[in-house]
């Protein structure tokens, strides 16, 4: 599952959608939104935009190529738009392996490169009541 | 054109633009940083895409082509 | 929360139990049992036997451990002991932490650690109808 | 006496020992190998805890104290 989603990512299921008899691992990676900025300011929220047919599309190219670098696996990936409060799940990565070496590579392969060059967008809101559209510090240009 | 993030609230929702025939992806992000200097310092920083892939400035657009701007990303 | 349990492992309460509001990204790892053995017989199922209280401890001992080689994060890991079926979640290990990198870091160590150290152990059950008590090829001697 | 796993196959389930003053976790390894040629074979890969800590062969033993049968690692 590839999938730019707009309410509560359910973390669970993803993890489900990515398990097979052969498998022996399963990791997931949630990111959540903290309290306080990348520079200490502290957040109240979160606002997430995207191109969705093209973010969607990257995920999948994403996943093909961490199976060729790590081997075999399943990966799923969800990113969710709109308003976000702390604490709430903003993306979530799910790799079954049948080992867990593999599924440890491929998932911090795929949120890496997912923060790099997925278009996705995030504006922070912060508790001073300004906002600011942040990019990731490796984000391709 | 369809803009997002930063740019969108520079240039406003996705519209219709109006180009001459055989214009290119470089020429339509002219037409529109001509009349918006912040988008003109955004230049570096903005890929465009053309139907769903990033596009390089020569490519020509056709009738109905999609061109996205996008900005640095900032999911995760 | 680091537990020897009994019946099923419920992966998103671990989960939720290591975030705080500083918790940007969470990962969790679950242990599957596989169809098939590391030497590829056919599994039907798994049965794991602890000594619980140690076992317990020394899922502390290391989360410690971790905590001071990678930085600030939160722990959890749970091991369900007696009879798996394929499938079925063996141990879950649960990171917290306000950054990945920490998170991934310390997830592959604790389950690492746990499969070296850990006094809990496994009997395979084939699908030919014998049984093997099988150690970790790194169980600590 | 709390064997686990092959070794609580070839023990059978815990047990009281009784064992004379002054009795160490070695002479109780012994005493329990003497009679049983599986547990002898594992002699280099079982550790042996003393109330819930790994124990070297010299420690006494007190009247209560719980000795357990550790083979190799096999959890996860």
């Amino acid at each position: 599952m590839f999938a730019i989603v707009r309410g509560p990512i359910d973390v669970s299921a993803i993890a489900k959608s990515v398990r097979t008899d052969a498998c022996g691992a399963i990791i997931t990676f949630s990111g959540v939104v903290r309290e306080t900025s990348d520079d200490d300011r502290p957040v109240t929220g979160l606002s997430y935009e995207a191109h969705e047919s093209m973010a969607a599309a990257e995920f999948e190219a994403i996943a093909q190529e961490a199976r060729r670098r790590f081997g075999p696996c399943e990966i799923a990936v969800a990113h969710r738009i709109g308003d976000l409060h702390v604490g709430e799940v903003s993306v979530a990565v799910a790799v079954g392996a049948p080992h867990r070496g593999v599924a440890f590579d491929a998932c911090l392969f795929t949120i890496d490169e997912l923060k790099r060059r997925a278009p996705i967008w995030k504006k922070e809101h912060y508790a001073q009541g300004d906002s600011e559209w942040r990019s990731n510090p490796d984000a391709q240009a | 054109m369809l803009p997002f993030a930063r740019v969108r609230e520079l240039l406003g929702p996705p519209r219709e633009v109006e180009l001459p025939g055989g214009a290119t992806v470089g020429a339509l992000w002219d037409d529109l940083a001509k009349t918006c200097e912040g988008l003109r310092q955004l230049a570096q920083s903005t890929r465009i895409a053309l139907n769903g892939r990033v596009a390089r400035r020569e490519e020509a657009l056709q009738d109905g082509d999609e061109v996205a701007l996008l900005p640095p990303a900032g999911g995760g």
